[in-house]
């Protein structure tokens, strides 16, 4: 965990700059679970894309590639969504 | 030349002459002849504001942390049951830094209800973080208001600044002011920054977080901090206190706004009474009141407000500041929804022959 | 320090004069106040306004509670309000009637039977009353004022006509 | 699959709502949040209300958002973008600012129908160009599951609970979607995460919009509704095909039906699916539920109606 | 035989054995527990309460006064930003004299927005005329709760009365709690009675009528009187201030709330050094304060709870009440938005050695 | 006439709203408030929003007020209502009260379309048994004429002022009736002071509907509305048969026409008559004039769908 | 004008009990006129009494008696809306 | 006093389960005080909860920062969140896992391997390591309190699953 800082090196008010915002690690929320892909299955659809609530779907300009395992939360939405079955949930 | 202006017409010009970017606003007695001579100079091409003709206050001041924070000089007005009904936001423009100043027409609160002057608004955010300037007539609410923006933007500083007049006494009456020329006023408040622009999409920013308890104290200390730099730039300004015939006075009024006037009046009259009028409430300025008082035997607070299971809150303030000073110090409470305070009740204060609750009908059962 | 209290009902146009008395006295060099009585009376209530005048600055704000001068805009508050309340020793009233009823028996009071512009007529005779300001620099103060609305000739009329009653 | 495409261009690699916060596993709002953003081409400013989505994102110092972002407080999310839009047309006419930016607030059904209703009401009579955008998930979930005006009747929720003597809200929704069109505004429209094309298509259209537009998103929220976070499509798909959620859209007053049940399916298709129904589909409460699917069918036939569609008698 | 409950549950459970008429409520985070376990024993059957979940916490205390106003027992509950936005409402039914009943779950306000225990919440409404009264754990929570209709519904009285307790701390934390049996608790309550009941059209009645300034003081005065009587019933059950281990003490802590128990802890193991609990701090205890810091020489004043721009609020009330003592009186501020105060903080404190902003990270600017 | 001689009998000589308030000569409200109350037979409690009715009525001590009423605060008036109708219930139901009692809540046009909008949809959707009626007279009166969400398009007013570059109010009147009616409540009207038969029937209406009923009553404002005192009724009927003022009712989402202006008098005849609209009669503004003529005629045609009835086209 | 009373006397918050409350006189907001009736005119078809803003019409049962001009403020509603012209507006 | 720490997930029970040895405790005569910590942070997320257990009332009310017992109802937890922290000398870990992970090597561990009811089994183990209250008495808290959602017999087994690892 990042050392706390004092109030006279904190920004205005609490601003936050994007560009310097601690992101958290939230693939620690999964429960046992993370979602794994066969990619020969994939037809690039990106409904797991659109439908992934943590922004956990890595692409490569409009083609899937993985998962950022270090957010994913593992709901199995992704899974769920995928057209062709491509994606599976597996114990960690 | 002077013209004869209200206390709000003075500000509303004064509100033209600054041309804020918005202008988001609630109508109540009596702040609201502020807001309409302002619309009318607008309408007769005299602003170029845009005005946000909002639903209530609550929006008014929410409105207001919108669009200063966005980037746009903002100024807005109330009163009384306006304030209370903000509080909650006045609190979060303080916090979020929002350089927001507001012409208060101050006015006793409900219930019951009542449209007259007392302090008791102001008194329910003086808790908030916002800096609060209260002025004795029309001429120094026209003053005041050309400098609060350069206060509240202050980089140091960049919280809201209220600048209060008392309701009717000085909102509704007439009295000559001596304005200054338009150029002279853009060239005082000067152009509109602020560290954070929500609308710079090149460098987004996260306004308003939610804090645990690991960094909220911090984030509120920096109010403090700004407070502190507030009252640095009043004190170097000449801007907190009035130090009216203190020089070798033994006994001392202390109070806010237009019951000044009077009291000047009356202690002209006499020997070795003075009158420290508070301009700047918050920040509080300890160290001068001390100092105004450090001769002084007898100290007697004014308060326009009340609290009721407890003291008066001007008073309360005075002793906290004067404690282990060794003077005497009385509390009067006067002109509550408006009762009238003439130089005849301040005179009997002075004596010591008045009850605690000035003009009060029926005897008071604390003392 | 001169105190005028105006008494009218909500809508004569009370306001307006006390304020029309302390613009002309201002640029007569003066210092002044002015400023009227708020309720939730609607229009037609009687009200009151006061005018208060002075040499040096004017610092009080407390209500005026012993007038010098009462101007009554319309006979029927003499009933309706306590026009003598207060009124300085050698006061002076000004009514808006033909003759001095019977109410205020006993205090000097001068006439001034006007029907139209109403409150600039009162104007003009308070002006005369105080010896000041000239009644020309009255009827500009309120050519000023009121002259989008009514017709100068009409409000110069209406101070000379105030004026010639109690000069 | 064009417009998922053109989503992802407007994003830009950039999500405007990233990874990193802490909504609950399988929350549905940051689907709504993205989809309704990456359909808006061009700049976009947010203000939130207090709620899940503004708590869970912006715990100091992370933030998840990478556009501009606003909070102040739960009841005054409208009011805030007023100004933010106010200041933005001062400073355009000013030239201070100079390009195009949408601006979108988000708040909770909470923070829309209820506490919020007042503020969102005003800016939509002064006609401030922004969208509105109300996730609804029907309750307050940030403090813990109470009932909204956006509950639906017999719904159990930590402040209509069930119990010897509670069957659940006993009042019906607030028809917000209704409301807001009662506003006349250039563009209201009711729509849910699930059907994403229509969500998009819509966000795209309000963010268009000549003045305020207001869309109203039923949002699924596991812990609150009682299910497991990957049904979530399947559960909005239900609430859509009982029609207990039509999709549909107001332009300028005129109404259409964005999507169409092919059949009546029974509103036990979707209580079914979450445990804050569960008691109304005991036989006890068998009138419950009959009132229920009866109030189904007359919105449905009144929505035909103002659609100008021949009712089924 | 005790039950481990939260403080929240605790009032919860006086609640339903109250079994008030009407409970009108809008959920707020740490409150929220209290209507929770509420509707869940009214489901149940436990209450026969009219529960109106209003849609915001103007609504609720507008609402409060209605029904109080017309002759239905009403409690309510609320925290924070709620507090904060019904605060006009909150001087109202003071003035309106209406015998409400709130429990609150203080926290911290916004901004930030944190949703952890500091008291300026309650400090937002100190002149509001409410009486509020702050518990040191959940059986106190339950105690006043159970008590608090007595004291608002007190002929003399008849205002509003807030059972304050710590957010989380005491809202949230387990505890064993004894609870009275129902009959008792209705007993102790008895039935609900105001002078005037709005729905009695045999006598119709106008409530919040328009004052002018020359009757609005005398109005307001009454609710000075009022807490002047329920300063007497306090005292009189024991329930103004806890003196704790003050006898022959040099130093007192003054504090309220759930930091008290952690003080006590510490002083145990100190000799001289007591501890002063403000349990009403509306009406404020003067007298009884005076008398219990008569002969102490240190008075370090704990404030959870800031006024930027001046003193904190407690200690400048402390001071007012001991001024001209000869004691001397520090203040520290702590806790906010929920940091921990733990006991060597205390220690620290006491010994001379803490910042006056204790635990804050970086060092205070102003002293 | 019977319905008058029942007024005469409901009012039981003691009037509800006496002689002896600070109303201005000839204002519309206390007809307003007269006709509501004395249609609702048996035993009525007011509770009345801050504004000019309230600030009027009970300046201390005295009250022009014959019925229990309650004052608290300008925005809460339907949260006010709901906590005393509560309370009722809960009276009623333990015996300590025993009577029938009709509630009802007066505000102005700025305690219902503005500031009081929220409190209102809660009372509405919590399904509150009581009649609230806005008088509606277009403007905040007790402030001053501040121009409110109900004034309409393009009237002058203290913050909408005419000027060398203002034009009045910018924007539309919102439809606080729309508004209501889109809460799904069982009674909502739109009425005027001087259709008093048809006032009445509402107002009857109102009182026994089964939940909260929502009367929009049109009040003149001489002061306000720049007009004599005497011109009341003439102006009111103006507003009527230039149809700005629709008279009609929904019953339970039925909605019906309660009055038909015999033919389309042209806007002109509604706006001459009072000077805040004088300057939409000047040439220079003819656009103007013929935006608000189409806006009429618009939303009249809209209203007689909504009514089922043929449109002109 | 009545003797203004201290604290103690007033009743509890300002509630005013009807049966006690004063009633202003307010025929003195009247400026100039006031309403007069030709009785045969009459038909009391009672809408004076409807439209009267002040209350200020006097019954007798359901029958027209007069004014009450202690409360009348003269705003000739009255005048105008009588259907049989029976009210005259006329100098005081 | 004695001082317990309970690490897990947002949803796991810990809450529960700190207030479940506080109940037991308190029927077996104890003073006791049991509470979680709450953020911003949701189902799934890491959380603690304490339980006070004292022979003498407990006062104080700050949060405990060295615990004498630290439970882990979730492995993962070691990597997520600091389980050690401010943990007394002697203190003891108890660890839902089947052995102890590398991370808390040098402390004293116990591992409690179950999958079922977890936070009723490390109930049952805490109370195994303190002594106290017996088996049986934990499981009637357990019972009363979570017999509505869950089988009492499932509940009674998790307790002495999780009491026979440290016994
Ligand atoms: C004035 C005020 N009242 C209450 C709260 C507490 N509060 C914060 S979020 C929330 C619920 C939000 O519900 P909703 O808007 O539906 O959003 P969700 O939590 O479902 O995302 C509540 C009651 C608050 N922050 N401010
Ligand atoms: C919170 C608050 N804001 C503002 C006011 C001031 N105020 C009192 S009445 C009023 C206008 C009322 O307008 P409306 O509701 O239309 O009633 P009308 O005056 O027209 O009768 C205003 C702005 C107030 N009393 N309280
Ligand atoms: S499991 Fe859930 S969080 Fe993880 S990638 Fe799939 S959709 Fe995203
Ligand atoms: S949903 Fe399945 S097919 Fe579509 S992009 Fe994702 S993994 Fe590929
Ligand atoms: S409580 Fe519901 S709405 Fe809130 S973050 Fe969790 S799933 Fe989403
Ligand atoms: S201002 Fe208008 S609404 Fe108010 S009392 Fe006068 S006429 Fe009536
Ligand atoms: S003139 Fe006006 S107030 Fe007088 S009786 Fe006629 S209607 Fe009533
Ligand atoms: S309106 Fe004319 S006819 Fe009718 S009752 Fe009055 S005076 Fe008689
Ligand atoms: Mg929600
Ligand atoms: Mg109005």
């Amino acid at each position: 965990m990042p050392e706390l800082k004092a109030w006279h090196e904190l920004p205005i008010a609490g601003v936050v700059e994007r560009d310097e915002a601690l992101r958290p690690r939230t693939g620690a929320y999964r429960t046992g679970v993370k979602p794994e892909v066969e990619l020969a299955k994939c037809v690039d659809c990106l409904l797991c894309w659109l439908y992934c609530p943590d922004s956990a779907i890595v692409l490569e300009g409009t083609s899937f590639r993985g998962f950022d395992l270090d957010v994913c939360k593992g709901c199995e939405i992704c899974s769920e969504v995928c057209p062709t079955g491509a994606i599976a949930m597996v114990a960690e | 030349m002077k013209r004869l202006l209200t206390g709000g017409e003075a500000v509303a010009h004064a509100m033209a002459q600054i041309d804020p970017d918005v202008v988001p606003v609630y109508p109540i007695t009596p702040q609201t002849p502020i807001i309409q001579v302002f619309s009318k100079l607008h309408a007769e091409g005299r602003a170029h504001t845009e005005i946000v003709n909002v639903e209530s206050e609550h929006s008014a001041m929410s409105a207001a942390i919108g669009s200063a924070l966005a980037g746009a000089r903002t100024i807005t007005a109330t009163s009384s049951q306006g304030l209370a009904l903000m509080a909650e936001v006045v609190y979060i423009a303080a916090a979020m830094r929002a350089p927001i100043v507001m012409a208060v027409g101050n006015r006793a609160l409900s219930g019951p209800i009542n449209i007259h002057c007392d302090h008791s608004d102001s008194m329910l955010i003086r808790d908030s973080g916002v800096i609060q300037l209260f002025v004795e007539n029309a001429q120094e609410a026209y003053d005041t208001m050309v400098y609060a923006p350069t206060l509240a933007e202050h980089p140091d500083v960049l919280l809201p600044v209220l600048v209060c007049q008392d309701g009717f006494t000085i909102t509704h009456s007439a009295e000559p002011v001596e304005l200054l020329p338009d150029e002279r006023v853009r060239e005082i408040v000067g152009d509109y920054r602020i560290p954070f622009s929500l609308l710079d999409t090149s460098r987004p920013t996260t306004h308003g977080p939610f804090a645990m308890p690991d960094y909220y104290y911090e984030l509120r200390h920096q109010q403090v901090v700004a407070m502190d730099a507030a009252l640095e730039l009043l004190e170097a300004d000449g801007r907190t206190v009035e130090r009216y015939r203190l020089d070798g006075a033994h006994t001392a009024l202390v109070c806010m706004g237009s019951t000044a006037g009077t009291a000047k009046d009356v202690v002209d009259e006499l020997d070795g009474v003075g009158i420290l009028r508070i301009e700047s409430y918050r920040p509080f300025p300890e160290r001068e009141i001390r100092e105004a008082l450090e001769h002084v035997d007898d100290v007697i607070v004014l308060d326009r407000a009340n609290a009721p299971g407890s003291q008066a809150p001007l008073y309360t303030e005075l002793a906290a500041t004067l404690y282990g000073s060794g003077a005497r110090i009385r509390s009067h409470v006067f002109g509550l929804g408006g009762r009238e305070l003439h130089p005849e009740d301040i005179e009997r204060i002075i004596a010591g022959d008045a009850e605690r609750f000035v003009g009060l009908r029926g005897a008071a059962c604390r003392v | 320090m001169i105190e005028v209290r105006w008494h009218a009902r909500a809508g004569q146009g009370a306001k307006t004069a006390a304020q029309l008395l302390a613009e002309a006295m201002l640029r007569a060099g003066k210092s002044v106040q002015a400023f009227p009585e708020y309720g939730p009376e609607r229009r037609g209530a009687p009200m009151r306004a006061y005018t208060r005048i002075d040499d040096k600055p004017i610092r009080r704000h407390d209500s005026v509670t012993s007038p010098d001068v009462v101007v009554v805009m319309d006979e029927s508050l003499v009933h309706d309000d306590d026009v003598a309340d207060g009124l300085a020793d050698d006061g002076l009233v000004i009514l808006n009637a033909r003759e001095a009823p019977a109410e205020l028996s006993g205090l000097r009071v001068a006439c001034v039977p006007v029907a139209e512009n109403v409150n600039v007529a009162m104007l003009g005779a308070v002006a005369a009353a105080l010896g000041e300001p000239p009644a020309a620099d009255v009827a500009d103060s309120a050519v000023a004022l009121l002259g989008k609305k009514v017709e100068e000739h009409a409000l110069r009329h209406a101070v000379e006509e105030g004026y010639a009653c109690l000069s | 699959m064009s417009r998922l495409k053109t989503m992802v261009r407007n994003q830009n690699g950039v999500p405007p709502l990233a990874a990193g916060h802490s909504l609950c596993q399988g929350c549905g709002i940051p689907i709504v949040v993205r989809t309704v953003l990456d359909s808006i081409p061009g700049k976009k400013v947010v203000v939130n209300a207090t709620g899940c989505l503004e708590v869970a994102t912006t715990r100091f110092p992370t933030t998840a958002w990478n556009v501009p972002w606003m909070h102040v407080a739960f009841e005054n999310t409208a009011a805030v973008a007023s100004g933010v839009e106010s200041a933005y047309r001062a400073l355009r006419r000013r030239h201070v600012v100079d390009e195009e930016i949408t601006f979108v607030a988000f708040a909770g059904d909470g923070g829309t129908y209820d506490i919020g209703m007042q503020a969102l009401s005003g800016a939509l009579e002064r006609g401030h160009r922004f969208v509105f955008c109300c996730y609804d998930n029907e309750a307050y979930m940030n403090t813990g599951v109470q009932r909204s005006g956006a509950t639906p009747f017999g719904a159990s929720t930590t402040t209509s609970p069930t119990g010897s003597v509670g069957l659940g809200k006993l009042q019906q929704r607030k028809d917000m979607t209704a409301i807001a069109i009662a506003h006349h505004v250039p563009y209201v429209a009711q729509a849910t995460a699930s059907h994403w094309q229509d969500l998009s298509q819509k966000a795209e259209r309000a963010g268009a919009a000549n003045g305020p537009a207001f869309l109203n998103v039923l949002s699924d929220c596991p812990v609150g509704w009682g299910h497991e976070p990957r049904e979530f499509k399947r559960i909005l798909d239900a609430a859509v095909e009982t029609r207990f959620w039509p999709l549909y859209e107001v332009v300028d007053g005129a109404y259409r039906l964005t999507y169409e049940p092919k059949e009546r399916v029974p509103v036990e298709e979707w209580l079914r699916t979450q445990k804050r129904f569960a008691h109304l589909l005991k036989d006890e409460n068998a009138d419950l539920l009959a009132y229920i699917q009866r109030q189904i069918d007359e919105d449905w036939n009144a929505l035909l109606g103002l659609c100008g569609r021949a009712v089924a008698a």
